[in-house]
């Protein structure tokens, strides 16, 4: 789960790295009340709460002077959708003159199997490109786990991408900082770019983190901005994630349903392979029940960009009589008729196909077959 | 030969009283795979399906200390303190099927585990078969076959649907393991790979690949250093998959400008790995390369 | 730093462990309308806060069946002394009836440098004569400092020390809570003893936590109840206390002053060998200044047990002229008379040497000698 | 030969700008140590005594590869982070002469020094000296005088008064090492004993003690099971101290029904150890022991 850009800064300000101060707007406040009741002067950066990267250059961030443009500037914003999407809060910060910026990161390294510091001299531009246009910049330092990032790490760290003076034990200070984020609140990610480098201190002008899904329960304080988070999410997207479903959006027009991301995921392969187009993914994921699989195939029939809809099972965990019966209930509970291609094998297949076809559906064994059979209707 | 698991693996079921420990510990016995004891906190004392249930992994390790295997199917709250429970009884060999564990945990259960000599499969993974000698997994044990074709995989029905495959086309398999959909994972492409080569029994290797991450890299990196010297034939699921959208399995997500399938099929291509357009070509592509 | 009990208390309750329901009574409260107005209903436990070990046997918890008597017993016991210590505060428990008692604890393992847990079922006796009588009924386990306790650990604790069924998953949370008290307090000891073992769950009774004295800059929480808990020393313990000085007082009338602990000690055992009692435990430190000695021999020249002053030291960072200028500053500014008697040698003897017996005061090298002069005066 | 230092011995001075490091800086390159660098993180760049002073330890090691030793004169709050700095840049010996480190700090880098196969010495100790060979600590240099006694002590003061006797007695000593005052400390009374029973110039060692601990009592075991061949002459402090007190060092203090200074000579004695009364009576129990 991303965090909002006022949320992660919110949580290093608590753990005692100062940053500059700010407001935070939100929808259907009165814009131009908080801004002068705030006391906050210019010159300000207005800044659109949205997840999706390249926010500056998408014209999410504005650069203001005065009290009156601070106010018309957040107005337009809520207004400006960036990328898609329009923002439920904007971020107004004093803003910080400064001449140079860095990258500082913090992600897990899955060949390594351990926190790894990226930094780079050059920030403000995205890490994928500085790996790209300048990797000798790049220092990657690993982290054991268990001993965590001691100081004198973050200030060679610092001293690498030359850090010099007392804006050195700032950054010590603010990696530091950054890793105790990452570690309590079992992010995936935690970065700051840029980073600006000031004559005695760093700051973060940006701050991205990202939590682990899988660790969510033990991370409850983002239920409240949870709505606005999803609003980054179509509207089938968002009614998947209520509904707990795996469910991402596509462009075609085949739903794809499947057991296994692995599985789903070549379902649509081959559904392309033969010409056609998935509208989603869906993954049913392993031992789902009647009820589930009922839920899943209803999700699709409701689901307007899905014209025709391919289930594709094979056996493990999961039941292909189980499979069968939700498919049944599905049908005769929306009422919705679409064309629906099933191919059923492993697990109880027998029985499945016999489920499917006394209530006159036709069942493949073969999903090649299948699939051609889908792209064709 | 076979790798990590074989007739002589003594299994003990974490979790073994739960809804899936159950149900896939029956499975497993009906497989043939010798189970030991299982453990679950509060039902020490007890049986199920005849097997032992203790508290402690200590008191099943004490009471049966020919078990060298532990498969874990505690709820992801409790997963992490399961592993090092396994882990600090001494067990040489943990097969994580819980998903859901926060990355966190798994980084460390995992170094921790290496600094014991412990390898660990998954977490979120399938589990470890091979076939005619052991399945300790969730595997339906019927598409399987015994042969000389190694299968390392990071997915879990498309391992079942391609051994099924390679199966009906009359290519058995040494032992097919399901490295887990987790960004991090106890033994990776490249560890399995190790293994393989130095097992007589396989003659060639099936790498089931996903976008995201750099498995497949890392596995075509080894080819060409010819630290695998064994022909390999390779699918990698999600070709038409989105960026930067999360495919069910946490790992599989194309971001920080890697891990597209594009960049994985070219990069095992060139250094001659056979890679697959569909799953279905894959027995005709390993008849190829045993040729 | 010892915590009181409710302090100790407190922390456990504030890390989610349920106790039971309390009241605090502080010295110079209304007892009776803090007791009434709690609401809280007898029968209660009346305990009082001293650091002293053996409180109960002593006298320091009461047990009351009437509010009445909570009230009565509570004023009696601020006037009661245990072990010659008056209490400041005293707590008021719901008090539990039980019949099991058990004993845990979280020491660090000198030899192994970690931390071990120490567990008995014979609880609510020191672990001392646990040790004495029981021995084989004490579980050491000992915890990787990287990797913490973990769950299934403090479940296989409480299993061999026979706690079963419902009650095992309360003691696991509980061990578990006492090793998090014992890490986040930099504890060198974390124990309840006893820990009553009920039919589904265990509560500890009695609970000491000791913060190592070398971390207290990072636990400023305490610093309220510093007064009380110097309460629990001489008054010139705490007058050496406030000055920074590590005196401890003893029963005889040698004023001991020396540079470094096993030199000092090793002063009190040669005054002791010729017949003499040292009144005190006095370690200047290493590389003391004019300044730091002046203070403590000021100290001794003021604490009225010291009849005589015997000063050992053997120059090393510490110099020996520095520590004569001191001495003579002392002297001079306190113009108190006492027999000193100074034994001097090592870096800068010469100049020392110089400095005091310019002053008239003699000068000894071999504290041998010195010691018995001391004696003899 | 000695044991841990020598006149091979390359030392690294972490806080070397600070007064307490600069001034022992000096008095160890008096004495003839071999310091190579220094580090004060912010101050890397400069120069002091014509000694190169670096940010980090990382810098130094760098540019002088030959350093093995780092000495340690960084205040509390930062010498932890200062040890696990020298552990990384993979020096051998670590001497820590701070005082005030919170035991669970010193537990965690003690714990992993030994995974990394570093030895610490202290912390809250004066550090080792091989007489005439290299001094990497605080003690005055002139008290000490080159021979075949080692000596182990818990005691910093207390080592120079007993050196001195056995100096002026004509006994010197192979190396003297002060282990520490702490209750938890890198290298223990058995682990020095070791060292000194593999060291061919030690014939005999001297076990400087203090009540507290049980340190004592664990030589006397290492003795008693002809673990340590060679006689020993032993002193501890704290005939007369109170139970329950602190006294000056954190380690000094008897507690927990143990660590008192009756106990600790009978044990030692049991054992046929010499236990002197006093630190002067030291020479005449070396010198027999010695015959």
């Amino acid at each position: 789960m991303k965090l909002f850009e006022f949320e992660a800064k919110e949580i290093i300000r608590n753990y005692g790295f100062s940053i500059p101060e700010s407001i935070l707007i939100k929808k259907g406040d009165d814009v131009e009340k908080k801004i002068k009741d705030s006391g906050i002067e210019p010159p300000l950066a207005v800044k659109s709460q949205v997840l999706v990267a390249g926010r500056g250059k998408a014209g999410g961030i504005k650069l203001v002077k005065t009290i009156e443009e601070a106010i018309e500037t957040t107005k337009a914003l809520f207004e400006t959708p960036i990328k898609g999407i329009k923002p439920s809060y904007i971020l107004i910060e004093k803003a910080i003159p400064h001449e140079k910026e860095l990258y500082v990161g913090l992600v897990i390294d899955r060949n390594d199997r351990r926190p790894l510091v990226l930094a780079s001299q050059y920030g403000g531009i995205d890490i994928e490109e500085i790996a790209r246009t300048k990797p000798e910049s790049i220092i990657r330092y690993p982290i054991d786990p268990f001993v965590g990032l001691r100081s004198y790490e973050a200030r060679l760290i610092g001293k690498r991408i030359g850090v010099v003076g007392k804006a050195l034990g700032s950054f010590e200070r603010f990696l530091l900082t950054l890793y105790k984020a990452f570690i309590e609140y079992d992010a995936e990610l935690a970065e700051s770019n840029p980073l600006a480098y000031l004559d005695d201190r760093v700051l973060p002008l940006d701050l991205r983190i990202t939590i682990d899904d899988n660790s969510l329960y033990r991370h409850k304080d983002f239920a409240k901005t949870e709505k606005e988070r999803l609003g980054e999410n179509t509207e089938y997207e968002i009614k998947g994630h209520e509904l707990g479903l795996a469910f991402v959006e596509l462009d075609g027009d085949v739903g794809i349903l499947g057991n296994g991301a692995g599985l789903t995921m070549t379902t649509m392969d081959l559904v392309y392979g033969f010409g056609g187009k998935p509208a989603n993914f869906l993954d049913m994921g392993g031992g789902a029940d009647a009820e589930h699989v009922k839920r899943c195939v209803s999700f699709l029939l409701q689901y307007p960009k899905a014209k025709k809809i391919f289930i594709n099972m094979f056996g493990g965990i999961t039941r292909a009589d189980e499979v069968a019966k939700g498919i049944i209930m599905a049908l005769n509970e929306t009422g919705i008729k679409k064309p629906v291609v099933i191919r059923l094998t492993g697990t109880n297949e027998e029985e499945g196909r016999k489920i499917l076809e006394e209530a006159g559906i036709e069942v493949f064994n073969d999903p090649i077959e299948a699939a051609k059979v889908v792209v064709s209707r | 030969m076979t790798i990590l698991v074989d007739e002589k693996t003594r299994v003990i079921v974490q979790g073994i009283t739960g809804n899936e420990g159950s149900f896939h510990t029956k499975r497993m016995l009906e497989y043939g795979t010798k189970i030991v004891a299982g453990v679950t906190p509060g039902k020490g004392g007890t049986k199920i399906f005849d097997i032992p249930v203790y508290d402690t992994v200590d008191e099943a390790k004490r009471e049966h200390p020919e078990a060298d295997t532990s498969i874990i199917f505690v709820p992801a709250r409790f997963a992490t303190d399961a592993v090092y429970e396994a882990i600090d009884s001494g067990l040489k060999l943990v097969v994580v099927i819980t998903e859901h564990i926060p990355i966190h945990d798994s980084i460390k259960f995992i170094t921790y585990a290496r600094s014991r000599g412990t390898t660990i499969i998954g977490p979120n993974c399938p589990g470890i078969i091979s076939p005619g000698k052991s399945k300790i997994g969730i595997m339906p044990g019927n598409v399987f076959l015994q042969g000389n074709v190694g299968i390392a995989s990071r997915s879990g029905t498309l391992t079942y649907e391609i051994s099924n495959v390679l199966s009906k086309n009359g290519i058995g398999q040494s032992t097919v393991i399901g490295v887990g959909g987790d960004p991090v994972i106890g033994i990776s492409f490249t560890e399995v790979m190790k293994l393989y080569e130095n097992d007589p029994q396989t003659k060639a290797l099936v790498l089931i690949g996903e976008i995201g991450g750099d498995a497949e890299e890392r596995a075509a990196k080894m080819v060409e250093e010819k630290a695998f010297t064994k022909p390999v034939v390779a699918f990698v699921a999600g070709k038409t998959a989105p960026v930067g959208k999360r495919m069910g399995h946490a790992g599989a997500i194309i971001t920080m400008g890697s891990g597209s399938y594009k960049d994985k099929v070219e990069t095992l291509r060139s250094v001659g790995i056979k890679v697959a357009e569909t799953p279905f070509e894959i027995p005709k592509l390993v008849k190829e390369v045993l040729k």
